[in-house]
Order: structure tokens, then sequence, then C-alpha cells
């Protein structure tokens, strides 16, 4: 909602363009009330449909078993997984960049899309904004819980102590901390105050007493003056304007993490921008994966129109095509470079004993999404949402390869090692994929998962003609 | 319709900002703790199996620390007296006391007596009392006016911050070597010049940065680096 | 019963369009406390109400300088003042390293003042207001758009305002008690 | 070593510590606490019945299970909170003096004692390091000449051996707990009846003894007994050599080396450069010494079977099968002029005369070496050629035999298990030792003393292993660091076993036993010991030489006298015809455990063995020749099978592919699959015992090798055992070349050394702190004896992690000897280069580390402050040499009280979840510096630490002299000389992490003429 105008202007196309090729950004024959009603009912109706309790709870037994991994590895240490030295970091890294990765669709959508006016992203940025958030907490589980001695994690905090003694400023894990703090932090504040108008919606519209009580004080009494749109649109317009860069920052801060490091297959430039392509390549990946069973079930065809899928469709063409670019990078460097252990990092890509996890990566990240340049592809949900699964695991494995693969054969040919992943390490994972979707499932549940005011100025009626 | 009453307003606001302050003070209450004697045991004074009284010991009859902590000079442990050393005097004075049966039980029975630690630093700290006392470090820089003391008790909270402020600038407390087990020792002063080496000197600067080079203090870099204390 | 004093004159208004239009005739007509209600965001309201001072703007740069500041201070303070440690032979002063946490911290600030700054100078949180004394006002959040003269404005009075806000082709006029 | 030695203490240090506050200690401090408050109380020797309490027999297993004693990882958890962090309370300390404080003891202040470790009978000068009574470090006795210093790992380990809680703790009868004044009254009758009979029916079964002492007690109660018999057996006997000595002299005799003086070195299959050889560390010593570069350097020839680490540094090593050495011997000796029974030298005619051309171009400064399991012509032709090379008195020497009783022990046990059978024997004593595991299988004494006649058996011994199960008494030794004894080198010098501890469980030393037998059970080790040497030492000024003795730790002048021999070598006996496809079996001692005696020790377990790197298991070590032809892989299970008199033998066990093993050979190691050794021992490879028969002691032929199909994991401590990456590449980690290209271009290590100016950092300046510490390590010294793992191990409470973790990668020797191969599979080159923290000065680990844990002391060390540590190991990541290692679990082992005694109070006990490496042995420059500082400042002058007086561990105790350390802030001390060397080069000098860990280049020495 930069520019109302341009609002308008869309608008009107989207209407006009039913005829046309294009499919627009809502389906015409649409009212305030309706979309009104439409969205904030799936929130209030009772009773709970049982497809809903059961999925909850599906993903909460997976969810216990996250902490029931936990627990026992706070007993025994990380040893109970299969990392070793040489292999340091294995799945807890590789999940926890994996869930970053994936935390980024979120606010891009959100915040880039706003300020470049790509007014489809109403629709799908509430709950794309809340993925995100689920993430990143899942992210964050990782480096916590990774460490040798979790208990004094809190010292990587620059806290008044009584050693006197401060964190190590030079440790990109220190930037870590900071980056995906204020990113989370940032991210829950952008999610919110977008929410806070369509809170007042269903403040207004509860039937039952406590939803009414416990939405108006999370709408803290917004009634929509003028003088609040005003300071709110310039606040959310400030907020995206800092986000913006911070998307950007995040996950450059986390490929630090390696591109800082000295290890062959780790220490190379090209590291912070094709990470952040394949963070917004995995995370559209799973915006899809969620926005199309959720149009199904909840019949938002009308709102999350093929326009989004295909928006959405196009951008993961992209940002695929510029990891592409960096794993054509990488493998030329390597050559090109005359550096003896690149030489050999890429050949062991190639040839060593996990050669096999990097062709699979080839596929699952360039050959297959390649798919997503036919038109019928790109429409069809069921495809997309295929097509989306095998990016998320590519992307997984292209955390794998990077991470793993070149720990296993460093400098000294004497200390080359192997690792094999343990039951402990496929619990905690998969625990957090279960804990990622009761969140899911309970925000669906309690909270508009479409932006209904944005909603709103979608339509021709929004329009208001200038003096 | 109208949902909450006015007083809302108030409250609301106060549970949206108050939080920020809830932490604060906690957070500040937390730091308070942990430099607290109940964390660092600083002027607790433990119980012991006999209350032996450092003050009537020390400034009573005169006795050198070195007497009972003969080692301070030669190991990293000052030593604690064996039995045998209270003996020395309690087979001649209070022979049957009743305070001091414990003693006399523990030379009948060959048994130690169990004392309760006072000073005591974590096991990853490696502090050597020979080399303080050989630099000019005062017994009661860091154990405080043991010869008042009745009952002993840990002076200083032996954190790592305290460890600091010598080790950043030890000139500010260094002494004569002569001065270190003199309990009253003070710091020079113009009345009470302090004499090394045929000079005089009046204040602790110039005395502290002259012993720092009389008895080759090393660099704070060096006595600050990690190693120094935790290998 | 007790009387309870007016907080103002409210009319109802089908389209933003009706809104802004008769938001824009009050204010020439000399009101100036008045407000405006919207189920979403109509630039052209605030102007049309007179509304033209915003300083969230404002608060958001001060937060982000002070994080900025704090930020790198901070660092600079603790690895060359406090405790200068040798790290793998790199100077205390690191100024390269320094940057990231500088930045995101700058970031956190003030993204932080912008929030707490809007509704703090929105006067939110406020669960309970007069407005919502007015039972067809559960629509403002839905499809219907508001207008209120407020009682304290010194042009205010009862029944001039009323027939002024008639003349508004308003759906429908009502007193909002305070 | 000037400052230790005058820190030497010449008294006997046993102390006497009431056991009640030790008790007390354990059960009221607790874990990292206890051995520190240990400190400043006392250490305990005498609390065994709170041992017993401590221990119920079969105590649970090894820490090879994760799921091992979960409660107590909880416990280490909770204490590593408690204890590691900086900002949790402490929990109360007691701290409990001395009643009466013994002279000379200063609590803090370590004290070192001289006592030697015998293995064999051959005993190993060594100097203790002592904690208030509680030994804790060995190292060897620079004064002894078969010591200067050095020590094998087998004396390293053996402080281990001493706490190890699986030691036999009681006397027992029949298994239950007995007293020592019982087994007197009891075995006084039985030794009444025998007195009538002269003991006849008295048998005493030894192991190889040098003690002087014994051998004198022994005479005394044969003297007593004039019938009774004894007997000699070790498993790893030297049988060939005595024969071949007879063969050779007539005689028996003690052949040593000189190596100080040998230019060419010819070895016959013998692995003269390793632990369990006799007089290993002198050789090591001076064999180094001669592999200067830059001198006069020596030229080794090995001709052996299974690689050995001797075979890794010659220049010259042909791989040929055990059997065919016997012929090679026979050839070379016919070329050099003696009669060997010419044979054809088929295709090893061209080695031999070049061999041969050297051995002739240096008469009397040669040296050929005949391996012990050779058979005894191979020894004659040995003596015979070194006589006709005139190295007879320059580089052998021949002189009295050290063992006390140098009988054929295969025939002395033959002997006494006839005995057995035929019911001659009614009372058998057998003074250590464990036959019924380790005798040779067709003698059958294991079922031979099960069912045998023999009314009384008698164990004293460490263990109550296989042997102990079988008899009726079973008497608990006093471990050589407990007990007072003497022992002689391999050249005969006499040392004095002095005891560091009272013994923990009351155990009794062998000269103790005997003198019960000659019915005088009182008499303690030490008064039998004095009067012994009393009686040798007549003279007035007895106390004072005693004294100097027991300070120096052995008897000057003692050593046995070069004996001036005349070669009277009848023909040989015709050598056995060998079938070029039969299987040869090789059977040899174990480089880690030796004959199984040291099995229960976690050390040596764990210890990677110098060419395979295997730890935990014996293997049977194939050819790559072999494995091709046989299509066998590493890990999979073979049965092994040897025909014989008493029908086929067979072991089964998983394949090791050994590059330059010989085809059509197998070697398998001793001393594992031990039914009682222990929690660590037990169970542990396979018992390769079983494949050994009288006849064929170590070779045997018509060997068969069938694959089961099955595998099994065996576990090796390193990843890949070549410099080549899989690409083509090779990397220059161990950078080596021939003497004649080093004369040619003496820099040639020095290949992508970055310029110093690279940095765009200013980089810190070390040189205002008056030490710099830094350490050269001289790849053409090392051996690759392993003998600094152990040190280091033993000097920095290193945990063992158990077989499981090491499969995994989670070792944690802070030092490791990395062993390369390169070129030919069936022919390598071999290459050693220990690896410890290279301490960087732009180390890459300490920019990465989030809390700053592992950061620069001003000195230029690389801290690692483990209670800082939270473990999220990057730095290990991020350390390009791999040298950091890290608690996955909780591996130390908190609860066993032993080891609480054992640890080097002057290092932290890391627990789990924190990153720990090599620290140069921080706490010996800490306590080196603040006594120097101590010292300038009482006589008022400059600060100096002496050069050579701070060594580290692995320093401390190198045979080979091959590792040093000092300040190289000094132009003029050892190391900054060394690192100055043209051959001196930093590992992955190109990451410019300007590492204070640099290596010398290896250069070797071919003879021109078998260069192709």
């Amino acid at each position: 909602m930069a520019d109302h105008r341009d609002e308008v202007g869309v608008a009107n196309e989207a209407a006009n363009e039913v005829a046309s090729q294009r499919s627009p950004v809502i389906e015409p024959g649409h009212t305030f009330a309706t979309i009104t009603d439409k969205i904030s009912s799936i929130v209030l109706t009772r009773p709970t449909s049982l497809g809903w309790v059961v999925g909850f709870g599906a993903g909460f037994l997976v969810t216990m078993m996250l902490l029931y991994a936990l627990a026992y590895l706070f007993v025994k240490g990380t040893g109970i997984w299969g990392i070793n030295i040489p292999i340091g970091w294995a799945f807890a890294i590789v999940n926890f960049v994996w869930w970053i990765g994936i935390g980024h669709a979120g606010t891009l959508i959100s915040a880039i899309l706003l300020l470049l006016r790509q007014s489809w992203r109403n629709s799908i940025n509430r709950f794309a904004e809340a993925m995100t958030l689920f993430a990143v907490a899942c992210a964050g589980i990782f480096p916590l819980v990774h460490t040798g001695r979790p208990w004094l994690a809190y010292w990587l905090f620059p806290y008044p102590n009584t050693m006197n003694y401060w964190p190590q400023f030079r440790s990109p894990l220190l930037w870590d901390v900071f980056a995906v703090s204020t990113y989370f932090t940032i991210s829950l504040l952008f999610w919110f105050i977008g929410l806070i108008p369509d809170l007042a919606t269903l403040r207004d519209r509860a039937e039952n007493k406590y939803a009414r009580i416990s939405y108006g004080l999370l709408a803290m009494g917004w009634r929509g003056s003028a003088r609040h749109w005003a300071r709110y649109e310039t606040a959310y317009l400030l907020l995206a304007g800092l986000a913006t860069p911070l998307v950007l920052s995040v996950h450059t801060v986390v490929s630090f993490d390696f591109a800082i490091a000295i290890v062959p297959g780790w220490h190379t430039t090209i590291f912070p921008p094709y990470f952040v392509a394949g963070a917004i390549y995995s995370g559209f990946a799973m915006v899809l994966m969620l926005a199309i069973p959720i149009r199904k079930i909840y019949g938002l065809e009308d709102f999350i129109t093929d326009r989004h899928l295909q928006n959405s469709a196009k951008v993961m063409l992209a940002t695929g095509w510029i990891v592409a670019y960096g794993y054509g990078i990488e493998a030329f460097m390597g050559w090109y470079g005359g550096n003896r252990y690149d030489q050999t990092l890429l050949w062991n890509r190639l040839h060593g004993p996990y050669a096999g996890l990097y062709y699979m990566l080839l596929a699952c990240n360039i050959f297959i999404p390649q798919l997503l340049w036919i038109r019928k592809m790109r429409t069809n949900p069921v495809w997309l949402f295929l097509i989306s699964f095998v990016i998320l695991v590519g992307m997984w494995l292209e955390r794998f390869v990077i991470i793993v693969i070149s720990l296993s054969r460093d400098f000294l040919t004497s200390s080359w090692g192997m690792y094999y992943p343990t039951r402990w390490d496929w619990m905690t994972f998969f625990g957090t994929i279960g804990m990622f979707l009761t969140a899911m499932f309970l925000f669906v549940r309690i909270l508009p998962m479409i932006s209904i005011f944005e909603m709103r100025t979608l339509l021709p009626e929004a329009e208001v003609k200038p003096e | 319709m109208q949902i909450f009453p006015r007083s809302t307003n108030a409250i609301s606001r106060a549970s949206l900002f108050g939080p920020v302050f809830v932490a604060a003070a906690l957070f500040w209450g937390l730091v308070q703790l942990q430099r607290s004697p109940y964390i660092t045991y600083a002027g607790v004074r433990k119980s012991q199996p006999v209350p032996f009284s450092h003050q009537h010991h020390v400034t009573g009859l005169g006795i050198d620390c070195r007497y009972c902590h003969t080692s301070v000079e030669q190991s990293s442990f000052a030593g604690i007296p064996p039995t045998k050393t209270c003996m020395n005097c309690h087979s001649q004075i209070w022979t049957n006391a009743a305070m001091l049966e414990p003693v006399r039980a523990s030379y009948r029975t060959g048994q130690s007596i169990q004392w309760t630690r006072v000073n005591q630093l974590p096991d990853f700290v490696y502090f050597s009392h020979n080399i303080h006392v050989t630099k000019g470090v005062g017994c009661n820089d860091c154990h405080g006016p043991v010869d008042q003391m009745p009952l002993m008790y840990q002076q200083a909270s032996l954190q790592m911050e305290w460890c600091l402020n010598c080790h950043r600038a030890p000139q500010d407390v260094l002494r004569p070597r002569d001065q270190v087990f003199n309990m009253r020792y003070q710091q020079p002063t113009a009345s009470r010049p302090v004499q090394i080496d045929g000079m005089s000197y009046t204040d602790q600067d110039s005395l502290g940065s002259a012993l720092v080079k009389k008895y080759q203090l090393r660099s704070v870099q060096d006595i600050t680096s990690c190693s120094t204390c935790h290998r | 019963m007790k009387r309870v004093p007016t907080y103002g004159i409210m009319a109802e208004f089908a389209s933003a369009q009706d809104l802004v239009n008769a938001a824009r005739q009050t204010h020439e007509a000399g009101y100036r406390k008045i407000d405006a209600f919207s189920p979403f965001p109509v630039e052209e309201l605030a102007d049309a109400i007179g509304f033209h001072k915003n300083n969230v703007p404002l608060v958001t740069l001060i937060g982000a300088i002070v994080g900025g500041l704090s930020g790198y201070l901070m660092q600079y303070w603790m690895a060359v003042i406090s405790y200068p440690v040798n790290v793998g032979g790199r100077p205390y002063h690191s100024w390269p390293s320094f940057i990231v946490i500088t930045f995101e911290l700058t970031i956190l600030f003030g993204g932080i003042s912008a929030v707490f700054g809007m509704l703090a100078l929105n006067g939110l949180p406020m669960p309970y207001h007069p407005v919502f004394n007015v039972p067809r006002f559960v629509l403002a959040s839905k499809d219907r758009f508001f207008l209120i003269v407020f009682a304290s404005d010194p042009k205010y009075d009862a029944n001039g305002t009323r027939q002024f806000m008639e003349g508004l082709h308003a759906r429908s006029i009502s007193e909002v008690p305070g | 070593m000037e400052n230790t030695k005058s820190k030497r203490e010449d008294v006997c240090p046993s102390k006497r510590i009431d056991r009640a506050a030790v008790e007390q200690q354990l059960k009221e401090t607790k874990g990292p606490e206890y051995w520190r408050s240990l400190e400043e109380l006392a250490g305990s020797p005498e609390f065994q019945d709170m041992l017993h309490r401590e221990f119920p027999k079969g105590a649970s297993e090894w820490l090879d299970s994760v799921s091992r004693r979960g409660f107590l990882q909880l416990m280490g958890a909770s204490l590593a909170m408690a204890g590691m962090t900086g900002c949790t309370k402490l929990p109360l300390q007691e701290i409990v003096p001395y009643v009466r404080q013994p002279e000379q003891v200063i609590p803090g202040v370590a004290m070192y004692y001289a006592t030697a470790f015998t293995l064999s009978g051959y005993a190993n000068p060594l100097l203790v390091e002592s904690h208030l009574g509680r030994p804790t470090k060995i190292e060897g006795n620079n004064l002894h000449p078969a010591s200067l210093g050095g020590t094998d790992v087998f004396a390293q380990a053996s402080i281990l051996g001493m706490y190890d809680p699986d030691r036999s703790q009681a006397i027992t009868h029949l298994g239950d707990v007995a007293s020592w004044s019982e087994f007197v009254n009891q075995i006084k009758g039985p030794l009444a009846v025998q007195k009538a009979l002269g003991g006849a029916g008295i048998r005493i079964l030894t192991q190889t003894i040098s003690s002087p002492t014994l051998k004198d007690q022994m005479q005394a109660f044969l003297a007593m007994y004039p019938k009774a018999k004894w007997h000699v057996y070790e498993p790893v006997n030297r049988d060939n050599v005595l024969e071949g000595a007879k063969l050779a002299f007539g005689e028996v005799l003690e052949t040593r080396y000189d190596l100080s003086n040998a230019d060419v070195i010819v070895s016959l299959d013998a692995d003269f450069l390793a632990a369990g050889f006799p007089g290993n560390v002198r050789y090591i010593r001076d064999f180094a010494k001669k592999r200067n570069p830059d001198a006069e350097m020596s030229r080794l020839y090995v001709v052996e079977s299974n690689p050995s680490s001797t075979g890794a540094k010659a220049d010259h090593r042909l791989p040929l099968r055990a059997v065919e050495i016997e012929h090679f011997a026979r050839a070379l000796a016919s070329a050099i002029g003696v009669n060997g029974g010419a044979m054809d030298s088929g295709n090893t005619a061209k080695f031999i005369k070049a061999v041969v051309g050297d051995l002739q171009k240096h008469k009397g400064s040669s040296v050929i070496i005949a391996g012990d399991h050779q058979p005894p012509a191979v020894h004659a032709l040995a003596h015979a050629m070194n006589a006709a090379l005139g190295n007879v008195g320059r580089t052998v020497v021949y002189a009295e035999p050290v063992d006390a009783n140098p009988v054929n022990q295969t025939e002395s046990l033959r002997d006494l298990v006839s005995d057995m059978r035929a019911g001659n024997v009614d009372l058998l004593v057998m003074l250590g030792g464990n036959p019924v595991y380790d005798a040779p299988a067709d003698l059958g004494f294991n079922d031979c003393l099960k069912n045998s006649k023999v009314a009384l058996r008698i164990y004293h011994g460490l263990y109550e292993n296989e042997t102990a199960e079988l008899c009726h008494w079973n008497i608990n030794e006093a471990h050589y660091l407990e007990a007072w004894s003497d022992g002689r080198a391999y050249d005969g010098t006499v040392s004095i076993v002095q005891p560091l501890i009272a013994p923990l469980y009351a155990g009794k030393s062998a000269h103790e036993m005997l003198s019960a037998l000659v019915g005088l059970p009182d008499a303690s080790g030490y008064d039998l010991l004095r009067a012994y040497w009393q009686k040798q030492h007549t003279g007035a000024e007895f106390e004072e030489w005693w004294r100097k003795t027991l300070n120096d730790g052995f008897i000057e002048g003692s050593a046995y006298t070069r004996k001036t021999v005349s070669l009277k070598l009848q023909s040989l006996p015709a050598a056995s015809a060998v079938d070029a496809d039969g299987l040869e079996v090789n059977m040899r001692r174990d480089p880690s455990i030796y004959d199984g005696q040291f099995a229960n020790n976690g050390w040596l377990q764990e210890l990677p063995k110098p060419m395979s790197k295997l730890t935990w298991d014996n293997a049977v070590l194939i050819g790559p020749k072999m494995a091709d032809r046989e299509g066998i892989k590493t890990m999979d299970v073979v049965a092994l099978e040897l025909g014989g008199r008493l029908g086929a033998r067979k072991i089964t066990g998983p394949v090791w592919i050994q590059a330059g093993h010989p085809d059509h050979s197998v070697t398998v190691h001793l001393g594992y699959g031990r039914r009682k050794a222990g929690r660590a021992g037990t169970g542990t490879g396979f018992d390769a015992y079983a494949l050994r028969t009288t006849n064929a002691l170590w070779i045997a032929t018509g060997g068969k090798l069938t694959k089961t199909g099955d595998q099994y994991q065996l576990a090796s401590t390193q990843g890949y055992q070549t410099m080549d990456t899989g690409d083509g590449e090779t990397r220059p980690l161990v950078r080596e070349t021939t003497l004649e290209e080093y004369r040619k271009d003496p820099k040639f290590a020095q290949v992508d050394e970055p310029p110093a100016a690279l940095t765009l950092y200013p980089g810190f300046d070390y040189k205002k702190s008056p030490d710099a510490w830094g350490m050269s390590i001289d790849l053409n010294s090392c051996v690759g004896c392993n003998n600094c793992i152990i040190a280091c191990q033993s000097e920095n409470n290193i945990a063992v992690v158990g077989k499981e973790q090491v499969v995994k990668g989670r070792h944690m020797h802070w030092i490791r000897v990395d062993a390369y191969y390169e070129g030919d599979r069936d022919a390598p080159k071999a290459y050693f280069q220990p690896v410890p923290c290279m301490q960087c000065e732009n180390a890459p680990c300490e920019l990465v580390c989030p809390v700053g844990a592992t950061v620069h002391s001003s000195e230029g060390l690389n801290d690692m402050v483990y209670n800082r540590c939270v473990g999220t190991r990057y730095c290990s990541n991020n350390c390009p040499y791999k040298v950091r290692r890290f608690n996955f679990l909780l591996f130390q082992d908190w609860e066993t009280p032993q080891y609480k005694l054992m640890r080097n109070p002057d290092v932290s006990v890391r627990s789990r979840g924190v990153m720990e490496k090599c620290s140069y042995c921080v706490q010996r420059v800490t306590e080196h510096r603040i006594n120097a500082e101590i010292a300038a400042v009482g006589e008022n002058r400059e600060f100096k630490i002496e050069d050579g007086s701070l060594q580290t561990a692995c320093q401390q105790s190198c045979p080979a002299d091959a590792i040093v350390f000092g300040n190289i802030n000094d132009p003029n001390s050892r190391v900054a000389r060394l690192k100055a060397q043209d051959r001196n080069y930093a590992l992955l000098a190109d990451l410019n992490t300007r590492p204070r860990t640099t290596y010398l280049a290896e250069i070797r020495n071919p003879n021109p003429e078998l260069e192709t």
C-alpha cells in the first residue's frame, strides 16, 4: 500500500483481467464484506474440524519425540550424534542453515515485495511471515543444543560478568547469535503489527466472549482512526525498509560461518549471495508446500489464485538459477583457482564417498526444477507441490554437501574421516519438522492466515478519487 | 460494542511496557547475587572443628605466618599446619582445655583434624602462593586483616574480576618483600615513607613502579594471559 | 440514571469515497477536532482531516542511530579497553569484524523503536474508547466508514453540528456517549 | 634435567598417612575437587580395605557402550556445571592436614625417585614423579646408560598398570579372601614334607629373571631343597638367540650392539628400534644420532617379513617371507665369505651384492642384527658375519647373559609339563606369568594344570588371570612401583627398583614370596635387598654408597664387561626348503600389549600400532598382493588354520591389509583374546597363542586361509595412510629426499613458505615477552615408537575412550604419530610424523571461538581454557591439523579412586562437552617460569629459564631425542638453532598459520647401486 493509487491500478487491472490470460490476484465478485466473512470465518467457526485435530495431533507427537531426543542429548552429551573429529558439525548445523533459509521467504515477501509494490503478495504474506517465525524458531534450537555444554550458552551474550571476560566478536558464530535473534525479533514485530487491524476485525466479529476479550486485548484497541492508519502505514513501511537489508544480511552472516573459516569448500567469497538466493529458493518452496494444501482445504482459491502459484514458481526458477550459478562458480574456481585443496575438494565431491549425495543435490536443485519452464507445471498445484518438495530436499542436501563433505576431507589425509548419522540425529531433525507443523496448525486455527485489511485494499471499491 | 471497562487502558499499557522493567530488575538482581557472599563466601565464618583464632595467635602471641603456613614461600600451597605443630605448644599450655580436645584427639589417634576450607578457588584456577609472596604481594592484600580475625573468614570475593584488579595494575599493591608478612603494613605516605635500596618513597605510585622493576614483574599482557592461571 | 456527557457526533458512510468527501467538507467547515475511521488505510483521509505531523520516521531514525553506536562502542570497549586479548594474531581493534553486529543492532533498535514509537504516538493500547459505545461501530472493522466530530471542538454544538452532518449524506448519525 | 636430578630424594618415600583422612576425602569430595584437595592432604598409600568396599568383583565394563553408567554421566554433567563454570557456587571443601608431616614433603611440590621397570628380565631405568606419595608420571633415568632419559611405551604405561582397579587385591585361597599369615601357616606342612624329600616335588616356575637378589634367594632356596626344580617360561622368550649363541660360540652369551659407531646396519628381520627389543631405548638414541645428514650419516638395510617401524626407517627395505630370510642370510654370509652353505640367492642377488659391497667398505663400523624370532642358524650366521667383518668389539659386544637362568624356556616348560603329567609335582609355585593362557598349544599346559595331580598350586601375580583361576592359592603381587627389587638392564647394569608408594593392596613382592618359602615370611623386601647388596658391597662406606645408588637408581660400574669370544661355528643345520606358495604364519609379540600382560592397560590398548594405527584389536595382517589374489578386503573375517601333530589348530580373525607385507605370508599378533584380563582387556581381539607350538613358536608354515564371509569392525585412528588425495595430487606433508639431493638443494623442504610480510595485519610482537615457546620435530630421528603418545597421555590426564569411540573417530590423544606409505604397495616407503598442536601464531581456531576459550598467551602459546569452553567444536573444524580433541561424552572416569590418585594435579581434568588439545605442557612451563622468577628475584639477577631445563612430556622421554622444545626468542637455544637449519619446514605452511611447531625434513641415505 505504499501508494494507494498504484493499488487501485493493480486492482483495476486485476478486475479487468479475468478474461485475459493472466489470472488476477483476487477473483472477481468480492466485496469488503465477503472478504472479511470468508477469512475471519475460518478462525471463528466452531467446532474444530476433525482433520485439523488429527493433523495437529500428529505434529504434536513428533514434537514430543524432539523433546525426548533433546532430553537424552542433555543427559549424555553430543556424542549421541554421529559427529566426530574431523566432522565436528553435521546434522545440527545442516538443519540450522536449512531452517534459517526457509525462514527467509516470509520477510522477503512481506518486506521486499511490499517495497517493490507487488500487490499479489497481500494474500500470501501473512502465513509466509508466520512460517518464517516458526522456521526461525526451529533453526534457533540447533545452535544452542549442538554445543557441548548448552547450559553455558549464555556466555555468548555480552552481559556484565564476574570474569570480566567478554565474547569474542571476531567469531561468525557470535555474529549468528545477533543476526538470528535480531531477525526473529523484527519478523515477530512485523508480523504482529500486520495483525493488529485484523485482530480488531476478529474482536468485533467474535461471538464467543473469551475470543472477543483475547482478540480485543491483542488488537490493543485498534479502531481504524485515520491518524492511526497514517502512522501505522509509515511504521509498516519503515519496518519493511529495515527488514529488507536484514533479511539479506541474515543468510549472509550464516554463510560467514563457513566463508570465514579456512576449510576447503567453506572458504569462498561466492557464499553470501548464493546462500541468500538458496534461502529464498527453499523459502518459496516451503510457502508453496503450505499454500497449495491450505487454499484447497479452506477453499481460498479466490484469494490465492493461480497467479500467486505462478509468480512463486517464477521466483523459484530465478533463484534456482542463481544457486546453479553458485555451484558452477564453485566448481569452476575449484578447477581454475589452482588451489590444491579446492581441486581435491571438487574431485572428492564428484568421486568421493559422498558423491551420490552431490549428484542428488544437482538433480533436486538444478535439473528437476527446470520443469517450471512449462506453464502447465507452474499452474498445476500437484506438480508444483512435488517440485517444491524436491527443492526442499535439494536445499537440505546442499547444506549437507557443504558442511559434511568439506569437513570429511580437509588438509591432512591422516585425519580424513567419515560421518554416519545416528538415530538421534534423525529424531532431532524430524522433530523440528513436527514442531514446525504443530505451530502452523495452531496459527491457521486462531489467526487470520490472510491479511484481511490488505485484501480489502485490492478491491475497486477501495478507490478514492483524488481532488 | 464496548468490551472493556475504562480501567483496562492503564492496565494494558502497563502490561505492554512493564515487562521491560521487570526483566531489567531481575537481571540486576542476578548480577548482584553473583557477587553476593552467598555465592562467594566472602566474609562468611564457616564452622570449624576447633575455633582457632588468628587474632589471638598473630596479634596476641606474635607468631609469624610462616610458623604454621610453612610452604608459602616454596610451594603453590601455603600449607595447613599438621597437628604436630599445634601440639608443639599445646602439649605445654592449655593442655586440658576442652576446646582443644579435637587437637589432642587427633594427635592421639593419628586422625587428621578436618578443617573446613576457608579460601577456596575453583579447580580450574591454579594459584601459586610462592610467586605472589616473592613478588611483594602481602598476605593481607588478599587475606585481609587476618591478625584481627577471631574466626577466620575469606576476605575477598576471589572472583576473576577481583584477581584481575591486581593483575592489571600490580604497582598499586606491591610492597617490599620484607613487609610481605607484616599484617600491619601500610602504603607509604609523606609522613610514613618506605625505604628500599637506600631510596625513600612517599607514595605508592613511585614505590610500586620501583618494585615492578626491582622484582622483575612481567608485563600486564603476560600476567593477564589465560594460561597464567588456567591450564 | 445519570446523564453521560457526549463525546461527539458520529456519521456513518458506505464508501471510502463518501467518507473522504465528508471529512473534507467538515474540515473546510472549520471543524478541527474531528476523526475518521476506515476498515483499511485510506491515504487521502489523513490529509482530509488535516493530519500532517507524523513523527514515526524521526523516532525510528534515533533508535537506529543509538543501536548502531552502542553496538560498535560495546565491541570496541570489550575487545580493546576492558580485556584486550591476542586472538589468532589479530589486532585488538579488528573493525571489519565488528561491522556485522553493529549493523544488526542498528536494525534491531530501529525496528523496535518504529513499532513501539508508532504504538505510543497512537496512544495504543487503548482497549476502551468511547467510539466503541456506538453499536454500529463494529462495522468500522468490516465495510463501513465513520466520521466523528468531538464535543471538545470549539465550533461544536449538539444541534448545529448534527444538522451540518446530516447535510453530508451520512447513512446514519449517532451521538457518541463519553 | 639437572634440576630434576637435584630434586631427587634418596630415601624410601613410602609414607604413612592415616587412612581415615583419605577415606573421609573419598566420601566427601566429589569428582574434580578430589585430586586437588588430595593434593593438600596426603596421598595415602594404604587404603586397601576401603578399595575393597569400593570394588565389588567384576565391576562395570569399559567405556564402550554409550549407555554406560547413565547416572554417572548425569553426575558428571552436574559436576561440570558446578566445577567448571565461573559463577556457580562452589561446594564446601574439607581440608585435611597431616598429623605429623614427613620431612622433605612440601605439599604442592613434586619429587622424583629413581627406579626401574623390568620387562622379560630387562630393566628399564626410570625416574618417577611423585606428588605427596602418589606416583603420577614416569620419565627415563637420564644418568643411566640404557636410558639417557628415554623410555618405551611399556614403561610409560606401567603407571596405569599400578593404579589398575582390576589388579588382584587380596590373597585368596580357593576364591576366599585369606591373610598372609594364613598362607604362611598353610604351606608350612607341605614344605615340611618336601623338606624330607629334599624338595623333589617342588617346582618353581618364573618368568625371565635378571634380579641378582632374586637369583641369590632362588639359589638359597634350591640349596635348602636340592631336588626342587626352577623352570623359566615366557611366551616372548629369546630361545633362538640363546641357541644361536650356543651354535656360534658353544656358550650362552648376551649380544649387545653399539650403534653409535655403526655406519652400515643390516637387520635380518630384527625390529631393534621397537619397544620390547632389549636395549631398544639406547639403540634408538644411538641410531638417531647417526642419522644426521649434516654429519656422517649411517645407512640401514632391513630385510623383514612383517613391516615394522625399523623397516620404515630403512634406506633399503627388502620384504621377504620370514622363512626366506634364513636363505637370504646364508647367501649374504657366503657372499661375505662365511660358509653359509651357499644357497641361490635368486631375485635378491642384486640387493645382496650391494649390501655386501657396503659392508666390505665399512669393516668394523657395520653391524648385522638378527631378529629374535629367526631360527638359531640365522643368529649364528649373524655372529659369524660380524666376526668376519671385524665388527666384534666395535659395534657388537658380547657379555654375560642378563638372564639369571639362561635356559631354553620352551624346553624348560616342556619338562615341567611332563613332570606334572608324570605326577612328580606336589607343590607348584608360579611367580608371575600366565602359562595357562600363553603356553604353546601343543603342551596342553592348561588342561594339564586343570586335572593334574599337583596337590598344591600357588600363583603369585598382579592379576587373577587365567592361570590364577586354576591355582589353590592366589597371592596378589606388589607392583614394581610398590615394592623393592633390583634388575639388570640390557648391558647388565644393575638398577635398584625403588617403590614410590606402599602397596595399595598389601601385595607381596617375589622376594617376600621366596623368603616365605624358605621360612622367613616377615622379611621385608627392603631388608632382603639391602642385605644382599651389603654382602656384595663389603666396606665401611656402604651407607654412603647405598644412598648414592638409590639416588642414581643404579649401581655404578655394574655393567657386564665385554667378553672376548672365539667363533666355534660348526656346520649349520640344513635349512628347511621353502615351499614357494605355501602360506607362512608369523606370530609376533604385539607392539602395544606385548605378550598379553598389558592387555588390561587402557592406554596401551588404545595406543595405535606403529604401522597399522589399529587399536583395541589384533588382526590377520596380509600383503596387498595376497589380498588381491584371494579377493580379501580389510575387516573381512578369515579362518587361519595350521596343520600339526595335534591335528589342525584354527583361529578366526579380521584381516588388515598391510602395505609392504610379503605375499604368501600372514602375521598375527599375540596377547589378545584374553579370557580373564579385566574390564579393558577381556575379550579384545583373538587369541593367536592357539596357533603356537613348541616347534614353531614364531614362524609356522603350511597355513591355510579361508574367508568366513563375516565382517568385523576394526578401530584405526588414522583416516588415510597415504599422502595421495585420490585426484592424482600428493600433498607434501612429510618432506623427504635422498642425501645426494639434499646436498644439492639443502632448502628443498622450504617451498611454499609464505613471506612474513604477506598479511595485512601487523601481527603480534612476541619479542616483548622474555620467552616465546617453539618446538622442532626431527622426522629423521623419529622412529615412530609412540612413546610420546603415552607420555603425553600420562602427563595430561588424557582419557581413554574405548573401541567404539575410536571407530567413530573420537580418540583423545593430544599428540599422534601419523604413518604414511608411498609408492609400490608391496614395497612402500614409510614415514612417521608426530603431530601435536602446532601452536600457530595466526591460529585459525582462535578466530572462530565465540567465547574466546582459546586465545594466545603473551609467550605465543595457543591457550585452551577448558572452563571457558562451551563446546561449539568450531575451533576443531577450523584447525587444519585436526589436533583438537573433544569430549563428546563423559570420557573421564570420575569415580574410580585409583585413577583419582593417578592424575597429574597440575592439569585440569576435562569433563564432557569441552574441547582439549596439546598445551605445550603449559603446566611445566608455568612451574619452571615461577621457579626461575623466584630464583631471579631471590638472587637479584636477570630472569631466565635455562635452555633445556624445561622439557615437554613428549620431549622428555623421547628415546630418539627427536622433539626439542624451547625459547625461540633466544637465538642460541637449541630449538632456535634447529629451526635455523635448512631442513626446517612448517606443515601446511601455505596456509600462513605460522606454526610454532616445525619439522626437520627426512633425509634417506640410499645405496647408489640400488637406486634404479
